[in-house]
């Protein structure tokens, strides 16, 4: 390491209430290098982050940054220091632009100590078109699209032209077109000699990217190696403590009858009649760029937003969705692309967040039944792995996997026929991941019916029996599971005529 | 193995949370003693089971209050309006319990059972409430604007009904407030009750589990499946009825309806529930503790003039004392 | 005796209006803005009393706001009509200290205005008043506690609303008076608003300190009534002394019962009746008094059948 | 090309969001219009430039604290305690004014400058703010309470200070609330100068746009480095600044300095704000915005008169139509 050493972190251990999230693990990042940050859901790896940016005082442990001992206390001196951080929770600014948020807490000022909000907008085109993203200054934050808020949190963590910058989880909103893009933008980063860490669970970008690789697992550390000298399996085995082969445990099921069947679905600018049919026993993929209108579909199916034109039918019936609780009641279930606006019920807790859409089945004379609403409870925590140190825990102090498995469980529990799953495994660990792929595999060998919206094309292809391709807001092809490949999808995503 | 480790990681920390938990849900109630046992050394006449009766008489009401905006509050709104819906339901409520022989006779000649009076407080409670509801729910309107409104509207009301106090009402009608089972005060017993039935309302039901889910995080909720706009409604429809009944027991105490009564008492109410815990962003909160956050108010009220506080003083003193008691209810949560 | 204490103006005006069937000024009705308080019993009273008099008269419109006994919302009432163009005004005013914008703008605008009730502290030449003094209420009440204790005990007060006129006033009225007997003392004194309901709590609270007390006096009838039902609870009815203002029906009532032992009477029929009046006969242009008092009167167990309707 | 696509979009939804963008700022203007057009109609007297002054000067004292209740409310928080430290600063100042021949004199012989009283009221005012301030960004109390506290505190400390109105001010007070400027009110004037700076300061300084950062995302804010404790008490102390200005405001213009004044103040300013669209959950809201807010609630008040509708039906009309001029509001944002 020596003199390239810009990072060491030493003895960190860090406990919450019921968990102790870090134990004396350490951490050294070298300049110019791409350093991943790998484990399981809960490993530690945000906490770790948290406590380098002055977000969490540790309860022990040193960090030397650029050779000197150092005391973090805040974000503003980690920021001064040269350290920024793309945070895995997207964090805007909703009502400002996009110029004021990546702005915020130093704008350039002008005369008598007003803002140069013209030098502002430049600065921020100037950023913007470097780093090549396609985004106006000026579009208020609350109307960008989830992938493009990320788009612009990646922005402005490069814009403080930090020795070090951490990125968490940098790519879960995003397609692989922007993932290029941003690996593009981390090569130019590296040669400028800024140093990165790195955390995903995507493991082909890891061996893409990174230059080294640390482990965690329970809040402590289990190896650095380097990218080189390791592969995939093993990597595996090092997060999660043993083998997993099948990562796509796809499995064969019987295609019956049609269950839902969508007309002509159109919403005003967003989408343009999209039609398609979903089988029982069929995992259909719903792939495209972002910004392609899948959730746009998938939000007009539900209920969550009007649609304009279209037809929906369950079971070959004409139905009328006016709200979820319709949806629900036909026997669809969604679970939802943003955690944190529309999934997860941040203060309450974990049992509330994994009751709230099935409730009406464990009542007992009007009244809950707590004993049954228990033992499920627990039935699913070890059904999903989930780690939390119990039941009546907050759900906003889990780690971002584990809230989406709570929110996986939520679903499940509705015994839903047809499962609409956005982006389902956003966030999630490779063995919580398989997990749920298994669990998918079960639900249409059960007969059941999955709409899967997903970014990740191996995703897409590992389990999918057909494939539809969405772009500006039509289906662009559709392929059956064989014919189905990176570059067919692509191309139909990209709005190129597929010879089928 | 690693989820074996973490088990034993849980287990071991399971008595430290415990502790915790122990101080983020009794903390306040601690400072309640913390008070109780000061007022006892410092006053003769404070600890008493006389006293301690008068104490929750006289929150009684405002207790009810605010039973009413916990539950609102969480779901994430707010109540402005119940002390003007209370003085709405009392006036209409006396109005039907008068004495023929009443100086203030509004009605010659009626008499009517007193399930009358006592209906028409709860009914006017409840559509006033099922307004608010639905001001809120379907036109959209901020919580705080709607109830602002209803907080002028109903004592507009009260007023047009009867400008005057309505007194000399039945002996029935003043049992409400003044009768006593088994030497509990009535309104003792009406606010323990109501207190109970809510808790167990918002703890083992599926409308109290909503309520708490609107709070939290209300898009998701209507994604789950919960109709927002019908739980919004009963829940202001509930605190309405509560502010009704609220008009009920602080009429028949004093044996009159006054269309100024209540004035302020939300503000009150809104703080029981603050202090006892529930967060104004919604999802958090017991009515457990708002009762120890009323029973707090009412201590001090009491105690303070027991203790021949000067009464500028009062004022300042209470004020502080709040502030004070929920710093340190803050504190313990870090 | 309480309707005789009509007031001078009253019957003059009366008499004008007789005389003057058609109204005055170009046939335009006579307007008369009022502003005083609304949330409050007396109040309330006199109000009705203006109205029912103002509709007696041909060609006379009362127009009443809200002063929400408020000095600012008050002169923004007062400059409304002005604009609004009334041909005179009556305030009550919220405060007797801070009327001289009032007054000015009135004069200003060359509208008459007449003050009720309470008599400002600054009244310049051209401008009336019609009412009492408000701490003679406090006086005559405390008198007449003083002489039934034997000039001797613990007496507490119920204060009003502790930023209001009427029960600064009321409560000195009792301090001046009490301070003439060496062996009364004036134990506690706690604001109850004007409130039953607050009058209650606090003399129950009181009640529970085990103090001794031998008198109430009350700034207003509702608080006293709300002591007593304290008293009643604590089975010490007789053995206090409770005093209030206004004469309210409940009040009357609480007297009748044996209850309620001295209340004050103030004319709220007369001060109203007496202010209108004043005001008409000004907008008319004709020459009144510039101050028309209309006293306080005691009211005890052996007067005060007389006050009752 | 699909990110050439997504720019396109942009500009489309561009004209259309710039429609949008108009009626969301400009519909309240429009609803304020139909009222002025309606009550000019109805009402010979409305329209003339001296009733039009009456309305500005009448709300200017509540339109100043409206304008620090709004930078409080963008932060996601509110002020309660805004009518009491008005009455406190009010007193404060009163006291250092009087002339020497005044009955209510509080200290016989003194004579200071002009400069004296207003400096007094004005540090008054940032005090009690700070003090809310530090409570809400060091304690961590709900802001709710802490200006909940501040209410009877402050009131409280008014009426120690002077239980009775201090009246009989110097002419050069007086001129604050009373005298005017080539014929605009003085008051007129100070409410517009303090809008023009608050509105540049929010949209023009750092300061400013922490404040709707706070409010829009208090987390996000404190990772781009904001120091939030800061702007918080910083936005507190100016709005208690602000209640210690309409503080002198008010009583230059009644003459006199009165512990009670300012009662439920604090409920209309809030009201002004939210009716000008500023969001009670924060990040959303401008100064103009709320101006517009006051002036809705000032020729409503001023109107109904001038129409002489029952007073008691004034509360009810005035308390709908602020609910419907919501609803509409919030209609045309879908
Ligand atoms: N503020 C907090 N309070 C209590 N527990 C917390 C808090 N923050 C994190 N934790 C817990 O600490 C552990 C580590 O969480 P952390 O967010 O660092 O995991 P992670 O490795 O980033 O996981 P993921 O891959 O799911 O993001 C988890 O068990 C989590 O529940
Ligand atoms: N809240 C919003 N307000 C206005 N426009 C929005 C909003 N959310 C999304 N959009 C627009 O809708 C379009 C589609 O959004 P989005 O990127 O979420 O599509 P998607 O197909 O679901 O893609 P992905 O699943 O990859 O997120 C984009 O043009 C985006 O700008
Ligand atoms: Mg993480
Ligand atoms: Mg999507």
């Amino acid at each position: 390491m020596g003199e390239e050493t810009v990072l060491v972190m030493e003895h960190i251990s860090k406990a919450f209430p019921g968990v102790q999230a870090l134990s004396n693990v350490h951490l050294a990042v070298r300049r110019g290098t791409v350093h991943a940050l790998m484990g399981e859901n809960g490993a530690g790896k945000s906490t770790l982050m948290k406590v380098l940016i002055g977000m969490y005082l540790p309860d022990q442990g040193e960090i030397t940054f650029l050779g000197r001992r150092v005391k973090i206390e805040s974000t503003q001196q980690a920021l001064r220091m040269g350290i920024s951080m793309i945070h895995q929770e997207l964090s805007p600014e909703p009502y400002m632009t996009v110029a004021e948020n990546i702005f915020l807490g130093r704008e350039p000022l002008g005369r008598w100590g007003l803002i140069d909000k013209k030098k502002m907008v430049a600065d921020t085109r100037a950023l913007l078109e470097r780093l090549e993203i396609d985004i106006d200054p000026n579009t208020v934050m609350r109307t960008l699209s989830v992938a493009n808020t990320q788009m612009v949190e990646i922005a402005k963590a490069i814009s403080y032209e930090s020795r070090l910058i951490i990125m968490d989880e940098p790519t879960s909103a995003i397609t692989d077109r922007e993932v290029a893009h941003l690996f593009r933008m981390i090569r130019a980063l590296k040669a400028k000699g800024v140093a990165i860490i790195y955390i995903t669970h995507k493991m082909d970008e890891v061996f893409q990217i990174a230059d080294e690789i640390t482990v965690f697992r329970d809040g402590q550390h289990i190896a650095t190696v380097r990218a080189a000298d390791t592969d995939r399996n093993s990597l595996i085995a090092m997060m999660v403590g043993r083998e997993l082969t099948n990562l796509f445990p796809k499995e064969e099921a019987t295609i019956g009858e049609v269950v839902l069947s969508v007309r002509n679905l159109t919403r005003s600018g967003l989408v343009h009649g999209v039609s398609f049919d979903l089988h029982r026993g069929e995992i259909l993929g719903l792939a495209g760029l972002m910004g392609a209108g899948r959730t746009e579909v998938i939000e007009g199916i539900f209920g969550i937003q009007p649609i304009d034109a279209g037809e929906i039918y369950v079971r070959g019936e004409r139905v009328r969705i006016q709200a979820p609780a319709d949806a629900i009641q036909h026997g669809m279930a969604l679970l939802t692309e943003d955690r944190k606006l529309t999934g997860i019920m941040g203060v309450l807790s974990v049992r509330d967040n994994m009751m709230i859409a099935s409730l009406g089945s464990y009542t007992r004379g009007g009244f809950l039944n707590r004993r049954v609403i228990d033992e499920t409870c627990g039935r699913e925590k070890s059904r999903l792995e989930l780690k939390t140190p119990h039941m009546d825990q907050l759900i906003k102090l889990l780690s971002g996997g584990n809230q989406q498995k709570v929110l996986v469980s939520r679903w499940l529990l509705t015994v839903p026929d047809i499962l609409i799953l956005d982006e389902p495994t956003r966030g999630i660990d490779v063995g919580a991941k398989s997990e749920i792929h298994r669990l998918m595999s079960k639900l249409a060998q059960e007969g059941k019916a999955i709409l899967m919206v997903s970014s990740e094309l191996p995703e897409i292809l590992g389990m999918s029996d057909r494939v539809l391709v969405m772009h500006e807001g039509r289906v662009g092809g559709e392929f059956v599971r064989k014919d189905a490949t990176q570059e067919t999808i692509m191309r139909a995503a990209t709005g190129q005529r597929v010879a089928a | 193995m690693a989820s074996k480790a973490a088990a034993e990681n849980v287990g071991k920390h399971r008595g430290w949370e415990s502790l915790n938990l122990f101080l983020n849900k009794y903390g306040i109630v601690l400072i309640l003693l913390a008070m109780l046992v000061a007022f006892s050394l410092l006053s003769e006449g404070f600890f008493t089971a006389r006293n301690i009766f008068n104490i929750i008489r006289q929150i009684s009401f405002m207790g009810l209050i605010a039973i009413g905006v916990t539950m609102v509050i969480l779901t994430g709104g707010i109540d402005l309006g119940s002390g003007s819906v209370l003085a709405l339901a009392a006036v209409l409520a006396t109005s039907l319990a008068q004495l023929p022989e009443s100086a203030t006779l509004k009605y010659a000649g009626l008499s009517v059972p007193i399930g009358v009076p006592v209906l028409v407080a709860l009914l006017i409670g409840a559509l006033t409430g099922w307004v608010n509801g639905a001001l809120i729910a379907r036109f959209r309107i901020p919580p705080f604007i709607a109830t602002l409104g209803m907080m002028t509207v109903a004592r507009g009301f009260a007023l047009i009904y009867s400008n005057k106090p309505l007194s000399q009402l039945t002996p029935e009608y003043n049992f409400i407030g003044q009768g006593a089972i088994a030497g509990v005060p009535f309104p003792v017993i009406v606010l323990l009750v109501v207190a109970v039935l809510t808790h167990i309302m918002l703890n083992n039901t599926r409308f109290g589990r909503y309520i708490y889910a609107l709070g939290g995080n209300e898009q998701a909720a209507r994604i789950s499946g919960v109709n927002i706009d019908r739980v919004k409604i009963g829940v202001y429809t509930l605190a309405g009825l509560l502010s009704g009944l609220a008009g009920l027991v602080v009429s028949s105490r004093v044996g009159s309806g006054q269309p100024g009564q209540g004035v302020g008492i939300e503000l009150d109410a809104i703080a029981a529930a603050v202090i006892g815990g529930t967060s104004l962003s919604g999802g958090i909160g017991t009515i457990w503790g708002t009762i120890v956050g009323a029973l707090i108010i009412g201590v001090l009220d009491n105690g303070l003039i027991l203790l021949n506080v000067d009464q500028y003083w009062i004022t300042i003193v209470k004020g502080t004392i709040i502030v004070v008691a929920v710093i340190i209810d803050q504190r313990k949560n870090r | 005796v309480a309707p005789a204490a009509a007031p001078a103006a009253a019957p003059a005006a009366e008499e004008a209006a007789a005389e003057e069937a058609a109204p005055a000024e170009g046939g335009d009705a006579i307007r008369v803005g009022v502003t005083m308080l609304f949330d409050d019993r007396w109040l309330t009273s006199m109000r009705e009393a203006m109205a029912a008099y103002g509709e007696a008269q041909e060609g006379v419109e009362v127009i009443f706001v809200d002063s929400k006994e408020d000095v600012a919302v008050q002169l923004g009432q007062v400059e409304n009509f002005i604009t609004q163009g009334v041909d005179a005004i009556v305030v009550v005013p919220a405060n007797t200290d801070a009327t001289d914008p009032m007054t000015q703008a009135a004069l200003d605008a060359g509208i008459p205005l007449v003050y009720v009730n309470r008599k400002p502290a600054n009244l310049p030449e051209g401008i009336a008043f019609v009412g009492s003094d408000s701490i003679d209420a406090g006086i005559f009440q405390m008198e007449w506690i003083a002489e039934a204790l034997g000039g001797k005990g613990n007496v507490v007060i119920l204060n009003g609303n502790l930023s209001q006129e009427a029960a600064q006033m009321r409560t000195e009225g009792v301090k001046q008076v009490a301070a003439n007997f060496p062996d009364i003392a004036l134990t506690k004194e706690q604001s109850g608003n004007w409130s039953r309901e607050e009058g209650l709590a606090i003399m129950e609270n009181w009640l529970a300190s085990g103090d001794q007390i031998d008198a109430v006096a009350s700034n207003n009838d509702e608080m006293a009534i709300g002591a007593l039902a304290a008293i009643e609870a604590a089975g010490k009815l007789g053995e206090i002394i409770v005093g209030g203002v206004d004469a309210s029906a409940d009040a009357l009532a609480e007297m009748d019962a044996g209850r309620l032992n001295v209340t004050v009477f103030q004319n709220a029929v007369g001060q109203g009746e007496g202010g209108i009046a004043a005001a008409i006969a000004l907008a008319r242009g004709e020459a009144i008094e510039q101050i028309t008092w209309i006293p306080y009167e005691l009211v005890t167990p052996e007067n005060y059948k007389d006050y009752m309707k």
